[in-house]
């Protein structure tokens, strides 16, 4: 039986076909721009959360006890040997690189500066994280007998130092001495990451330790673990194992990223409910007016016996036929703009000048997820069911007697 | 050609060694075991003009302590610096206060110097080589550049000395592409005992954003001959030496 | 089929109210062939809706093969009507998206019969009509007079026990008229339908075995 | 958005040994908590108040950093505006925690009326505020810091903390003109469909007029004539019962209840969303709706045109 209403829902929907199409390109638009921005939101978190991981925190970051609250050479991990020993043992564990940091003040003829001097391996961090992607000038290296640093491009910037400058970096040994190091820069990272981009400078393991007087001690240990589902029972098992030591994973390091994360859910979900809404009046539209042109034909359909869950069938399969192909449509140019945006990106700095200044990547990447597709199939359902219900209450009130003798017309 | 080169080389270092001797001897002149200074800063910027005058005493490089007299708001604030340590007293709120080491770098009262500044001396003679560019008889130019992995950030200094009372006249200062970064001035030479040194300095940047900046330091007292009693250099001077 | 005091009143209470129908009490015997005629207003087409159940008598009782049709929901009358009744109306009564093939075998389709018995009923009842070559066009493509016939075939198609049909002529020209009442009373005679007319068309009266006139609400004739 | 002054300076906190630099805010109180989330990330002692002289309120691991509790007194010393030294002892009033490592191990407030007296900071702020939602105000507060603070080392951690916050809200905006184009989009086909439906219905009455004599032309001015007017009081009255309600949730922000549970150890996202009362944006708001609503039916008056007189007159 409901056959027949579906045969007349799309019988209805063919004879008024630009309104249909209409309502199609609607939803089908709008549904794709949401999956891209979607995408792009998505992408670019995880790809500032990818960069936090690489760059600095790993999945997991170990440091002494106290030291994140001092930053002070006194609170250092000093068992590094015990450690590397464990990690090395821990099928779990991808890579893990140690840094040696102290804060101090880089200066140039011109300008000094806060910033972090780092002591780290170029081939762990290679390994690591591909540390060396991040590099936009000069050499992933240190130079002869380490005498040269790799420096955020922000702070190059504000040093006013380039490439082969010379930098000194004054700092507290790990005797309480004030010491201070030149080097020259060797290369230029920049990672979108502020706290890399903005205030740190990158020497050998070997020379920050001389530096510092200090060998055989870290300030931080940072692990790649292998299988996200994983990271929170190698934190445990680590917690356990080194109780004097702080073992952090990225999302506690870096709380901001994760409330970034949320918060675009939330604007994703607010952008959807708005467009929606709006969308449901559009589809609204053209079943009120598709149902009042056609009141004396329901109430035909009434008298001669239809019942009316019929016609009430056909009224909603017109709704969910329009939405569906909208859906289908939206849907599929959707997945093909965030596949385009996947790969090949969005150049932002056509649109918007100050972003990379900021240290943000200017070409973003969309990342795709499935239930990108379920979510807007929902909202394209609810918004359909949405749209529908007025227009049924209308039907509803429909007396077949007073239409047929032409009193509703 | 072997002689020549050789012959070139000698020259080098008698010359080397001539300047580095000169430096020293300034060095020398303006250091002493014991110091007592009284002197009045003036800081010109662009909020204004600012004056400070201080007391201070020190004992060789690693021992000083210094007194502020003006201006009147911050008078009886005393600053000691042990080695790596370094303390504050504030008479307004009667606390002492231990200068985190990561503050040793900050800008002191406001200047253009570090706290590190006042009270570490950088030597000339041990990080940079020194030659000579000319000579007469009352002055000489010296270029300073600074030794392979010496920690100084200047591509060169050039020094003007007088050498009848072995004290500097200017020292231009150098950025890595040579370039002028600021400029040094000494005036006012009078002889304070066994030292003879300039009682005026002044201190001016050629950055184009601090082309106003200046700095001037005036001596209104020397003093390297008498011994400064050890009470200075204890924590208990901070508050005994307020007033 | 049995009317029991029928009385309507339409906006009863107020001061609008109308006596459409005043104590009514008629009975319609298997295969009948009757006319309900009288002036415009004077309450035919009530009558006639009120015996269809699109509308409810203020007062009295219907009853068919002994149900009560007076008692039964909205939901159960449209359901009875689906499957008993036929309908024809004055016009524009067909479905417009579908073709004039889909409109008579409509309500054939709404009660599940199976595909060759709707194309065999189509056929046979288009042939009866003279409608074979308009099946695939749309309403909107053929003249009033076959749009009526049409209406005539889905309202027999399902072979339903009663038809009620509304001034089916009141759109037609006086040929036309005549044509399709002939075709109805053939197909009264052939398929033994009851069928109630409410019309004054006087082709409509000389084609009925039985007229009833109606005046102000209340029977006047019955013949 | 409203802005509430602030002033920042850099100052050295201490108990006995202790010793930490430290950012110390000038607040008001009161305007600040409607504003920020300082007073819901409060986690022991209380909130800063009007008429507070020497209290402070203190980020939990700066606390720990100083190791004091609430009711025990540190000394603070900074510099002031006029260089001077500025000196004085605080009594903790409160701790915080948002859950940023590096705010809370670095910042404390106090009540601006009180400090502006020992920094001499009289009429002197740095205006902005802490919300996510605007950008111009962090943008402006990263610059604020960067005059205060060139040469300080811990000010770094800070910059960065507040450069990321920058960072979001830029795409945020840049985020919200994407959404905005979005939603005027289906505006714009929500717009198209109604007056499409709506000339339609009238397409007989436009045969017949047609056929009385008049031209596409005036067809086409009939009917944007009419939007015209339709569309300008439709979009007067949108504006101001747009601006209305914009107003009214600028002084009542909208609770989202529930969001701030999940904050509250973050702190920094409240449940409330601040909504901004702007003419400009509303007025401009107006108008792009204005256009959209023009345009729109461009293409429903291009389609009844095409259809012929007798097509229009017979058109069911």
């Amino acid at each position: 039986m409901y056959k027949i209403a579906g045969q007349l829902a799309w019988k209805s929907l063919m004879r008024r076909k630009t309104r249909t199409w209409m309502v199609i390109t609607m939803i089908a638009m709008s549904l794709s721009g949401l999956l891209l921005l979607q995408g792009i939101y998505d992408g670019m978190v995880s790809h500032m959360i990818n960069t936090a991981i690489r760059s600095d925190s790993g999945e997991i970051s170990l440091y002494a006890s106290k030291y994140r609250l001092e930053k002070n050479l006194d609170y250092r991990i000093g068992n590094l040997e015990d450690i590397k020993k464990y990690l090395d043992k821990q099928n779990m564990i991808d890579a893990y690189v140690i840094r040696l940091a102290q804060e101090g003040l880089a200066a140039t003829a011109h300008k000094s500066l806060g910033a972090i001097l780092k002591g780290i391996s170029l081939e762990d961090e290679r390994r690591f994280g591909n540390f060396d992607t991040f590099l936009s000038q000069g050499e992933y290296s240190f130079g002869d007998k380490d005498r040269e640093a790799l420096v955020g491009f922000k702070l190059a910037e504000k040093l006013k130092a380039t490439l082969g400058s010379r930098l000194i970096f004054t700092a507290q040994d790990a005797n309480g001495e004030i010491n201070a190091i030149a080097f020259r820069i060797k290369g230029i990272v920049k990672t979108g990451g502020l706290a890399i981009d903005e205030g740190s400078i990158f020497i050998s393991m070997e020379k920050m330790a001389e530096f510092l007087s200090l060998s055989g001690a870290a300030t931080q240990i940072a692990l790649r673990i292998k299988n996200e589902s994983k990271i929170k029972n190698v934190q445990n098992a680590l917690q356990r194992e080194f109780e004097s030591i702080d073992v952090l994973r990225w999302d506690e390091l870096y709380p901001l990223l994760i409330q970034m994360r949320e918060m675009m859910d939330v604007f994703n979900m607010v952008s959807y409910m708005i467009v929606f809404t709006i969308a449901a009046l559009g589809i609204f539209g053209v079943i009120l007016v598709s149902i009042l042109e056609r009141v004396r034909e329901f109430s035909i359909m009434l008298a001669i016996g239809t019942p009316y869950q019929n016609i009430r069938h056909q009224i909603v399969t017109e709704a969910f036929i329009m939405s569906l192909f909208g859906y289908v449509l939206g849907a599929f140019s959707g997945g093909i703009l965030l596949l385009y945006t996947a790969s090949s990106g969005i150049d932002f700095r056509y649109f918007e000048a100050g972003l990379e200044s900021f240290g943000l990547n200017a070409v973003l990447y969309a990342d795709i997820r499935g239930y990108y597709f379920l979510q807007a199939f929902g909202a394209v359902f609810f918004a359909t069911l949405l749209s529908v219900l007025w227009p049924l209450r209308v039907l509803k009130k429909i007396k077949p007697i007073e239409a047929i003798q032409g009193k509703m017309l | 050609m072997k002689y020549l080169l050789s012959f070139i080389f000698i020259t080098i270092i008698l010359c080397g060694s001539e300047a580095d001797m000169i430096i020293k001897k300034v060095e020398d002149n303006l250091r002493g075991d014991f110091m007592y200074a009284q002197m009045r800063m003036i800081v010109t910027g662009k909020r204004g003009v600012r004056t400070v005058e201080v007391e201070s005493w020190s004992k060789g490089d690693n021992k000083s302590f210094i007194k502020i007299l003006y201006p009147k708001k911050d008078r009886g604030i005393t600053f000691l610096k042990l080695d790596t340590q370094m303390w504050q007293y504030i008479p307004k709120i009667e606390r002492t206060i231990k200068i985190p080491p990561s503050m040793m770098l900050q800008s002191w009262m406001g200047s253009d110097f570090t706290n590190d500044d006042m009270v570490k001396e950088s030597s000339m003679a041990k990080d940079y080589h020194a030659n000579l560019l000319s000579k007469t008889s009352s002055t000489a130019t010296i270029e300073l550049r600074p030794k392979a992995h010496a920690a100084v950030v200047w591509g060169k200094i050039i020094v003007d000395i007088d050498l009848n009372h072995m004290v500097p006249i200017t020292e231009v200062y150098y950025d890595d592409q040579m370039e002028k970064v600021r400029i040094m001035t000494f005036g006012n030479i009078q002889q304070h005992g066994s030292h003879r040194l300039p009682m005026v300095m002044e201190l001016k940047p050629l950055d184009p954003e601090k082309k106003s900046n200046r700095t001037k330091v005036i001596f209104e007292k020397v003093d390297y001959d008498n011994y400064i009693d050890e009470s200075y250099f204890s924590k208990h001077a901070l508050k005994r030496y307020s007033n | 089929m049995k009317l029991i005091h029928i009385s309507k009143t339409f906006f009863p209470g107020s001061s609008k109210e109308v006596k459409a129908l005043t104590d009514i009490n008629l009975t319609f015997e298997k295969g009948e062939f009757t006319t309900l005629s009288g002036e415009s207003g004077s309450g035919k087409t009530t009558l006639l809706n009120i015996i269809g159940g699109l509308e409810r008598p203020t007062e009295g009782k219907i009853f068919f093969d002994g149900l009560e049709l007076t008692a039964l929901s909205d939901e159960q009358m449209a359901d009875f009507r689906l499957h008993h009744m036929g309908f024809i109306f004055q016009a524009y009564n067909l479905i417009s998206v579908l073709t004039v093939r889909e409109n008579i075998g409509f309500i054939m389709k709404l009660l599940d019969y199976r595909e060759d018995e709707i194309n065999n009923r189509i056929n046979e009842l288009a042939s009866v009509l003279q409608i074979e070559n308009i099946l695939d066009n749309l309403p909107g493509q053929i003249s009033g007079g076959q749009q009526q016939r049409v209406a005539v075939a889905r309202a027999v198609a399902s072979k339903p026990k009663l038809i009620l049909a509304d001034e089916p002529t009141a759109n037609l020209d006086s040929k036309n008229s005549q044509r399709l009442m002939e075709m109805l009373r053939a197909l009264n005679e052939k398929e033994q339908v009851t069928v109630i007319f409410a019309s004054h068309d006087k082709y409509v009266l000389a084609e009925s075995k039985r007229t009833i006139v109606l005046d102000d609400g209340a029977v006047i004739e019955d013949r | 958005m409203e802005f509430s002054p602030r002033f920042e300076t850099y100052v050295l906190l201490s108990k006995k040994d202790k010793t930490v630099g430290s950012m110390l805010g000038g607040i008001i109180p009161s305007k600040e908590s409607s504003l920020s989330h300082l007073k819901h990330a409060l986690i022991k002692g209380a909130y800063l108040e009007g008429n507070d002289t020497r209290a402070i309120y203190l980020g939990s691991d700066l606390a720990k950093r100083l190791d004091v509790d609430v009711g025990e007194e540190i000394a603070m010393i900074g510099s002031s505006l006029d260089y001077s030294t500025a000196a004085d002892l605080f009594t903790v009033k409160g701790i915080f925690r948002t859950g940023l490592f590096e705010f809370d191990s670095t910042s404390a407030f106090a009540n601006k009326a009180y400090l502006d007296n020992i920094m001499m900071s009289k009429n002197k702020a740095s205006y902005f505020t802490l919300s996510f939602l605007d950008n111009q105000a962090a943008a402006k507060y990263v610059n604020a810091l960067k005059d205060k603070l060139p040469r300080t080392c811990e000010a770094l951690s800070w910059q960065m903390l507040l450069s990321t916050l920058v960072q979001a809200m830029q795409v945020d905006s840049l985020f919200g003109y994407i959404s905005i184009s979005i939603f005027f989009l289906v505006i714009f086909f929500v717009i198209m469909i109604f007056s499409y439906v709506s000339i339609y219905a009238r397409t007989r009455q436009i045969g017949l007029l047609r056929a009385l004599g008049f031209t596409p032309k005036d067809i086409r001015i009939l009917l944007f004539n009419e939007m015209l007017i339709i569309a300008f009081f439709s979009v007067t009255l949108g504006g101001i019962i747009g601006a209305a309600v914009t107003y009214y949730f600028e002084i009542h922000p909208l609770v989202v209840s529930g969001l701030a549970e999940t904050y509250k150890d973050y702190g920094i996202i409240s449940d409330a969303l601040p909504t901004r009362f702007d003419l400009f944006t509303i007025s401009w708001n107006a108008l792009s709706i204005f256009i959209l609503n023009l345009t729109s039916i461009l293409y429903p008056i291009y389609k009844i045109n095409q259809l012929s007189v007798t097509e229009a007159m017979r058109h069911v």
